[in-house]
């Protein structure tokens, strides 16, 4: 090669010419020192914040890991009594409530036709001028439907109902009316008891959700891994009895599918052959109390209808009267019936009899706080109490409707017309942050603050034995236009006339909150210093909340049960011939009643038994589905006396075969781009029949049919085997569902 | 890896993190999964996603039906990358991004991963995960990230890394105080959250620490035992 | 010496015959490019989509990590290995048949070996770094992982594509020397730069022949060794089903069972297209058969070996895949795969009569290739389906991304096939002239 | 015939291939033709042994010779470089004897090919003619011998009348002209053009930034965000008490000297410099009132100033100091009061 001057400085230009055509642009990032640096931010340091988890009435206190202003992780908080540093999968996820892209940004008021769901914008204040115009007009005829309320807030929205005139009614679709029913019926105390898993050596569960959603998982998660290895000598074991294979069962020593609604008959039956044991076995409680209830009815009719062999009964009576330390618990499907207060009547006797109340490993109360500032509290209704509130609505009493943290067109079934309640509103005002199906209807939206950016207190003075009460700070300032609504309700209070409360006085609910905890913390650990209460104040908004020296037990109650109570069986809606199954739409694990819905990590964590994501389906029992040619995945109708609905049908070994169950919590129209138009509401299908004593709906009454739709539903399941069946590599099965799956209307 | 002063504490030499898990006590609630998914910038995976298998969990509770109705069980067995002694997925990767740490962890650089997926093939648990695409957070929901992990873009392998910000984190924190870390100072997200205590974490060098106690019992079993990969994770087995 | 005479005057037919394809282009072969050019832009197109939205475009998922580009990869390298096995072992043999084979062959290798490289590029997640890949000193701290197969594949790929171009172009020399009289246009500079000035002296072609003579064996060695690593790409693993010794053989044997096949389809197309009867005779097409039926044969023989092992040891992990491919949802592809490369050719090609029949011995060809490639499907897909634990398994079929890919890049191979007949005289034109001088009986 | 010149001349002679006489060379030999000037074209291979001279490259030693370094490469490659690159692999072995040797088998091979090949084309290029000395018809069927003598023409008369006899159709005469070897030109802009190409290439890899751009946000990130009002983390920096030591007083007092002796003077009673020039005079600190003000009320008057009916009257020193030090400043105006 001639590598003469010419063609060397030819050579030279053209190689830089082509290395420098490929450069490209550097996107600038834009890093903004602080003007004026926030105390707190430390850049790279991460601020931890003790507040309370707002996903569900249990309360648990948690850390939240902020960084330059922004919360990046949810945990549990170690030195709270109730979850001990623990957190269940829907307390990780409320971050994402705070952060979700669909959230309420601003006061909206309704442009078009009510229900048509057509919102444009207003300011706070013509917001809260044209809702304290309404208010002054409607005065003493308002109605708050509210989620369940804690300490401080409760206070002021009581109050501030009460000064509007107007009852505040609670309703909250978890709470076991069935349970508090027959406890107050049997102890005298308005409570869940504490049931104490830890120390049990033997629990005997009729249907009880222990893991899924009794009071707060995570404490029961806690004593249930107590029961089974915190102790070096005693493994705890768990038998659960229920139609339906719930999470708790999958984790039972023994699984015993009674028939529906036949709960109660089974205690009897293990409380009878107690009761003649009761002369070897050792501290039997008093037989007398129960003369009648355990001789009306005999042992073998007991075993026909409860379809529980007498083997077994008999063995479920051996092992709970030789047990150390016995519970029997009942909840859940059990309570879901027509007669479940006298189910769970039945269920507490067993207890009596074995002497279980108020002992270690048994069912305990404890002494209530003496005058504690948060007492008179708000008891939810059941859902027979909307039935007289929907009268009173269709008689023109409630033309200004209120909605704060609930969602009852979603939770309450159709069959009972709480519609009518919003189409009788002349006027109705939602403090709910997300657009679900009952803010749709309102005229205005005030949007509340997400948990995380409030000031909120949660009292658990009289459950645990430890009594505490949380408190919530926010832990990032307000990412958009919204404003508590203790603050709104105090302004719009004390505007409308002068005489308010000494609650609504206060300017913001901080305050409020501040003055109660100053009369809660004065009790105990006050200090001559004048700022005695501004220590204690930071103290505990960093330690999370109050809690007080672990409690004494408080002996029960006397029996307050009227003579003559007997047990009766449980009603079914449809008849037996035309409905053959029975149906139980039980709240799904990650979502609850619903609220869960528009989270995307509860949408995505896969359900524990079936591994469904982001669907409902309909559980039916393998041998019943292969006997009607339905298959995993295919597209089933169940038909209940009130409607029908097209559920994708999953086999489900752990099921009775007449019995049909599908999860609730999916089939919002809408609720935000993760939850909207996504499964179907089973709610949809049942009847209105209530529990006869507690007037909780039973949701378990309700008897449907299935026939197969011949279409495959759109199912996803993380276990992919299950999925499609492993069908064939051409996909033969692929092509027949395109060509017949084109009819999918 | 600078080796830890000599500390105070008895143990010398490096660390090696382990994990128990007790099947008895694990419920399968799936706090843990979504505490992972938290902590570690994990993608928001779509129906359509989760339809087609590629949904990306670190760690997942596997559900094993037995029996035949009505006397039927369920097994829960949370499975996570084991880190494995003797990983099946390090040799096989042509550009080192499986590798082993002192630490006994084994650990997957992202910035080396050309997306071969040999490892996905060669892990006999099936927990190592692909970014099929890349990973997409509707505004706000990115506020939430984590910055002290990255997030993978599509074409890259990722599975559990025993949340090894943390680990670095208290790590440097022990070094800086000239100290061992202490046992139970390092908790992954799911040994954090888990209601039940099922997973507990530690240093098995240290032969008093809680997880080299329940390793020792005689329940402990590991997963796979037979393949000779001397997983770091031990089973203890659910008594029935 | 009248007999020899005569031959000699026969060398200006042979030049004229084999220089046909070259001078004149009928106008179906533009029409042949025109479809395979739009076959070749759908499948770059299909590409670039999946490398700009990401590699999920393809139905890959955890379990099933690998599928069709690897299949591909296997079923373009084993067709390479056509050109190596037969104009190498023939060469060896001093087979007088060989002489029209062996540059048909051994244009295939070379062509389905840059397919073959093309397929792991489509396999890549982040093809762009590639690169990663190269030994070269940087900051980065990166550095291949040697003990890595695809290493190994990496570097035998590589020395076996520059050995079989080399076996490619060493014969090509002294038909460079004479295109580079016969033809002109812009091809001429070309073949004066390759023609390496060829002169025709007795010593050039004494030291090309034992430059020939050296290189056969060698790349037949080289051969053997790409394929059975590709075989233990898989055989090293821990996959069931897959951890087998019997792999390595196994892909050898199934190469040269594909490329020979391969090869009968080349023999018919070109004899049919260029009329080379008198070239290519049925002769040639009944040592071809008789080639595949050996390489059945010992392919039955290998494939028995493996599904007995498994079969009869019983081992879960194993026996799942063993069951899904027998009698599971693989079944239909598998048995339809069977009939294919075993029952169809040892049927049909052990007559004499139908192994001179060519139509014949190409259809058995292009069955034969069909069932290999869904073969080498099945030895990926299934193993990978059923993974130890068994909440894992999955299924898997591609998608229309990968099957535009697989289809783009076969018309690529076929496109590149057609213009490499319009610069190379397909059959080597200097060995016909001394085959029929030097041959003791031209297969006539 | 053309005229005969002085210097070097070639004798080109066609040949039937079968009126090619065998004893041809040995008969040009006999007549004093060297034995290296004789070159015999053909269209394939002539397998007599005659025309064969001995070859001179050994192209068997160089393969085996080349196959030998390949195996040395081959394991430097895969155990040699493995070795010199540190890279942490925790103590796994990174070097394994069979990975070698494949690795070194397919080295040896590539090596001992290329290197064969290479060879083989040296031979050729350095026995290549010029090319126009080939005539066209070899190719079909004719055999050429290329004599290259020197001027003696007496010999060449010889030799013509020898091929004559010999049959030759076609004997002609060439000057061997001195043409340089083609495409030297040419090859050079070949390698430039590969220049340019792989400059390119790499070009390219500086241009992807794969998971640089982090969606999530890194420290000091724009926009920047303020943490919530009233909530207090659980390691607060900013609500601690300081301990009352000594050493907090004297860092009080240097920061005071700085930042507020200049209005409230060096002993705190308010006659600093400035004084004169502001409108409204600053507090004396040693007053009853002032003393008797909380520790938090000072510190928010020194973190956020102070304003008279809206006039503000003090600076905030929120920008200035952090949030210890204002602390410090504070614990030192409370200790002004005691002795």
């Amino acid at each position: 090669m001639d590598l003469r001057r010419r063609t060397f400085l030819k050579l030279a230009g053209a190689t830089t010419a082509g290395s420098l055509i490929p450069g490209c642009k550097e996107n600038v990032h834009q890093l903004v020192p602080y003007l004026l640096p926030d105390d707190q931010i430390v850049p790279g340091v991460a601020d931890w914040y003790a507040s309370v988890c707002g996903e569900c009435p249990a309360g648990c206190g948690i850390l939240v890991r902020v960084m330059e202003g922004r919360a990046k992780k949810i945990e549990g908080n170690p030195s709270h009594p109730i979850n001990r540093g623990k957190l269940c999968a829907r307390g990780h996820a409320s971050l994402q409530r705070l952060y979700n892209p669909d959230r309420i940004r601003g006061p909206l008021r309704r442009a078009g036709k009510r229900g048509e769901g057509r919102f444009e914008p207003i300011s706070w204040d013509e917001g809260i001028a044209s809702w304290r115009e309404r208010l002054q007009t409607h005065r003493g005829h308002a109605l708050m439907l509210s989620g369940p309320l804690s300490g401080t807030t409760a206070q002021v929205v009581k109050a501030f109902m009460d000064h509007i005139g107007g009852p505040l009614v609670i309703h909250d679709p978890l709470v076991d009316h069935a349970l508090i029913s027959a406890v107050d019926a049997r102890f005298g105390r308005q409570v869940v008891p504490d049931f104490d898993l830890a120390e049990s050596d033997y629990v005997l569960s009729f249907g009880a959700p222990l893991l899924e959603h009794w009071r707060s998982p995570v404490a029961m998660g806690i004593a249930y891994g107590q029961m089974r290895q915190g102790r070096p000598a005693v493994r705890g074991r768990l038998i659960q009895v229920e139609p339906r294979m719930s999470l708790s069962a999958a984790n039972a020593d023994r699984w015993i599918p009674i028939h529906p609604g036949t709960e109660g008959l089974l205690a009897i039956g293990i409380g009878q052959l107690l009761l003649t044991r009761q002369d070897t076995s050792t501290d039997v409680g008093n037989s007398d109390a129960y003369p009648d209830l355990f001789k009306a009815f005999d042992l073998n009719e007991i075993v026909r209808r409860t379809e529980v062999g007498y083997d077994d009964i008999e063995r479920l009576a051996v092992e709970f009267s030789s047990a150390q330390a016995p519970v029997a618990i009942a909840g859940g499907p059990a309570s879901a019936h027509t007669n479940g207060t006298a189910a769970l009547t039945a269920v507490n006797a067993l207890n009596m009899i074995r002497d279980r109340v108020g002992k270690p490993g048994g069912v305990r109360f404890f002494e209530s706080m003496n005058p504690s500032i948060f007492d008179q509290k708000e008891a939810p209704i059941s859902e027979r109490g909307f039935l007289e509130l929907i009268n009173e609505a269709d008689a023109g009493r409630f033309p200004l409707v209120h909605l704060h943290h609930c969602n009852p067109l979603h939770t309450i079934p159709p069959s009972i017309p709480v519609r009518r309640l919003f189409e009788r509103a002349e006027f109705i005002v939602s403090f709910n942050s997300f657009m679900d199906e009952s803010t749709d209807l309102a005229d205005l939206i005030l949007p509340d603050h997400v948990s995380l950016e409030a000031w909120s207190d949660h009292e658990h003075l009289d459950e645990g034995r430890v009594p505490a009460v949380g408190l919530a700070q926010p832990v990032v300032r307000p990412l958009y236009d919204t404003r508590a609504v203790g603050d709104v309700m105090m302004e719009v209070g004390r505007s409308i006339d002068e005489g308010v409360p000494e609650i609504l006085s206060h300017e913001t609910i901080r305050d409020a909150i501040r003055s109660n905890w100053e009369a809660l913390l004065s009790q105990r650990n006050r200090t001559n210093e004048p700022d005695w209460f501004e220590t204690a104040w930071i103290e505990r908004l960093k330690e999370g909340g109050w809690w007080g020296p672990a409690r004494g037990v408080q002996s029960p109650g006397q029996d307050r049960r009227s003579p003559g109570y007997e047990y009766e069986s449980a009603l079914f809606d449809g008849d037996a011939a035309e409905f053959p199954f029975y149906f139980y739409p039980y709240p799904s694990l990650a979502l609850g009643y619903g609220e869960g819905a528009n989270l995307p990590w509860l949408q995505e964590m896969p359900d524990p038994l079936t591994t469904v994501v982001w669907a409902t389906w309909a559980e039916i029992n393998p041998k019943t589905a292969m006997s009607r040619g339905i298959r995993q995945g295919d597209l089933i109708r169940v038909t209940s006396p009130h409607g029908f609905l097209d559920i994708p049908a999953v086999h489900f070994p752990g099921i009775r075969p007449d019995l049909i169950a599908v999860p609730i919590g999916q089939g919002h129209r809408t609720y935000g781009r993760y939850a909207a138009n996504r499964g179907v509401n089973p709610l949809a299908l049942l009847g209105a029949l209530f529990d006869r004593d507690s007037g909780r709906l039973a949701t378990a009454a309700t008897r449907v049919r299935i026939e197969a739709t011949g279409r495959t539903g759109s199912l996803t399941m993380i276990e992919q085997r299950e999925m499609h069946a492993m069908r064939d590599l051409i996909g033969i099965d692929r092509i027949n569902t395109w060509i017949r799956g084109s009819g999918k209307e | 890896m600078t080796e830890p002063k000599q500390s105070s504490s008895s143990v010398p030499g490096p660390y090696k993190w382990e994990m128990a898990i007790d099947l008895d006590r694990c419920t399968g609630c799936e706090a843990c999964v979504v505490a992972c998914h938290a902590e570690n910038n994990i993608r928001i995976s779509g129906e359509q996603e989760a339809a087609e298998g590629r949904a990306i969990n670190w760690i997942r509770i596997e559900r094993y039906w037995e029996g035949e109705y009505p006397d039927v069980t369920v097994k829960f067995m949370p499975v996570l990358c084991q880190q494995c002694g003797d990983a099946p997925c390090e040799p096989v990767c042509p550009v080192y991004a499986s590798y082993h740490t002192p630490d006994g962890l084994n650990a997957q650089v992202y910035n080396r991963c050309i997306g071969v997926r040999y490892c996905g093939n060669n892990c006999p648990y099936t927990v190592r995960q692909f970014n099929w695409f890349d990973p997409h957070w509707d505004p706000p929901l990115q506020e939430q990230l984590n910055p002290d992990v990255t997030v993978r873009q599509n074409g890259i392998m990722e599975k559990c890394t025993f949340c090894v910000q943390r680990i670095r984190e208290k790590k440097e924190l022990a070094e800086k105080e000239g100290r061992r870390v202490r046992d139970g100072e390092i908790a992954p997200a799911c040994v954090q959250s888990c209601p039940t205590s099922a997973l507990v974490f530690g240093d098995r060098n240290d032969p008093d620490s809680q997880v080299s106690k329940l390793a020792r019992q005689d329940r402990g079993f590991h997963l796979l035992e037979s393949l000779g990969t001397h997983p770091a994770i031990t089973y203890l087995k659910r008594i029935t | 010496m009248e007999q020899e005479k005569r031959r000699w005057e026969q060398i200006p037919k042979i030049n004229q015959d084999l220089l046909a394809p070259l001078l004149t282009t009928h106008w179906t072969y533009f029409l042949l490019v025109g479809v395979l050019v739009c076959l070749v832009a759908a499948g770059a197109g299909a590409w670039t989509y999946q490398v700009q939205t990401g590699i999920g475009q393809t139905n890959m998922h955890p379990p099933i990590f690998w599928a069709v580009y690897i299949a591909s990869f296997i079923f373009w390298v084993g067709a390479s290995h056509s050109g190596t096995f037969i104009s190498g072992v023939l060469r060896l043999s001093k087979a007088e048949w060989r002489r029209p084979v062996t540059r048909i062959a051994e244009l295939m290798t070379f062509i389905s070996l840059m397919i073959a490289t093309l397929f792991v590029f489509y396999h890549l997640g982040r093809v762009w770094r590639w690169y990663y890949l190269i030994p070269y000193p940087n900051q980065r701290e990166l550095w291949p992982n040697f003990r890595s197969p695809l290493m190994w594949d990496a570097i035998a790929v590589f020395t076996y594509a520059t050995a079989s171009t080399i076996y490619l172009y060493l014969p090509l020399i002294p038909d460079f020397a004479l295109l580079r009289e016969r033809i002109d246009g812009w091809r001429r500079p070309l073949y004066r730069v390759l023609s390496f000035g060829w002169t025709g002296t007795q010593n050039q072609w004494h030291v090309l022949e034992t430059a020939l003579r050296i290189i056969t064996p060698l790349i037949v060695m080289v051969m053997v060794s790409v394929h059975s690593i590709v075989g233990w790409d898989f055989g090293v693993s821990l996959v069931p089903a897959w951890h087998s010794t019997i792999f390595a053989p196994y892909f050898v044997v199934g190469a040269v069972h594909s490329g020979v096949g391969l090869v009968a389809i080349g023999l018919y197309v070109l004899r049919k297209i260029y009329h080379l009867e008198s070239y290519i005779t049925p002769e040639h097409f009944d040592k071809i058969g008789k080639l595949l039926v050996v390489t059945t044969l010992v392919l039955a023989y290998l494939y028995f070996a493996e599904l007995l092992t498994i079969w009869y040891a019983n081992i879960p992990d194993h026996m799942w895949v063993v069951d899904a491919l027998l009698s599971g949802p693989f079944a239909v592809p598998f048995w339809f795969m069977a009939t294919c490369i075993y029952i169809i050719p040892l049927a049909t090609l052990t007559s004499p009569a139908f192994r001179r029949w060519p139509l014949g011995v190409m259809i058995v060809g292009v069955l034969i290739n069909i069932g290999m490639y869904i073969e080498r499907v099945l030895i990926l897909v299934p193993p990978l389906s059923y993974p130890r634990l068994p909440f894992n398994w999955g299924s898997y079929f591609p998608s229309w991304v990968e099957m535009t890919i697989i289809v783009g890049s076969l018309a690529l191979a076929v496109l590149l096939y057609a213009l490499a007949v319009k610069v190379v005289p397909v059959i080597s034109i200097w060995e016909e002239k001394e085959g029929l001088v030097h041959g003791a009986h031209h297969g006539k | 015939m053309a005229p005969i010149t002085v210097n070097e001349m070639t004798v080109l002679a066609l040949f039937e291939p079968s009126g090619y006489p065998e004893s041809l060379v040995d008969e040009l030999r006999n007549a004093g033709v060297r034995e290296d000037a004789v070159e015999v074209l053909s269209p394939l291979p002539l397998h007599e042994a005659a025309l064969l001279r001995p070859a001179r490259v050994p192209l068997h030693r160089i393969a085996i010779i080349a196959g030998l370094l390949g195996i040395g490469l081959g394991v430097m490659v895969a155990a040699g470089t493995a070795l010199l690159y540190p890279i942490v692999t925790g103590g796994k072995p990174i070097v394994a004897p069979p990975v070698v040797g494949i690795i070194a088998f397919e080295m040896m091979m590539l090596v001992a090919i290329v290197t064969t090949f290479a060879a083989m084309l040296i031979r050729l290029r350095s026995e290549s003619r010029n090319a126009t000395e080939r005539d066209p018809r070899i190719d079909d069927g004719l055999i050429e011998v290329v004599l290259s003598l020197t001027h003696d023409s007496a010999r060449l008369e010889a030799v013509q009348a020898l091929l004559q006899r010999a049959g030759a159709l076609e004997i002609r005469y060439r000057h061997p002209t001195l043409s340089a070897p083609h495409g030297a030109e040419r090859e050079g802009q070949a390698t430039a053009a590969v220049l340019v190409a792989t400059s390119l290439l790499c070009g390219v890899e500086a241009c992807s930034r794969d998971m640089q751009e982090q969606p999530s946000y890194q420290p000091q990130e724009a926009p920047r965000l303020h943490s919530p009002v009233g909530s207090v983390s659980r390691d607060n920096r900013s609500v601690l008490k300081p301990l009352s030591t000594q050493q907090v007083f004297d860092e009080g007092a240097r920061l005071f000297r700085i930042n507020c002796s200049h209005c409230h003077g060096r002993d705190g009673t308010g006659n600093g410099p400035v004084v004169a020039y502001l409108k409204e005079p600053p507090a004396d600190l040693l007053a009853p009132d002032v003393q008797a003000l909380s520790e938090e009320a000072l510190y928010d008057t020194v973190t956020n100033g102070l304003a008279i009916e809206g006039r503000d009257v003090m600076p905030p020193f929120k920008g200035e100091m952090s949030a210890e030090q204002r602390r410090s400043v504070v614990a030192y105006v409370k200790s002004l009061s005691q002795p």
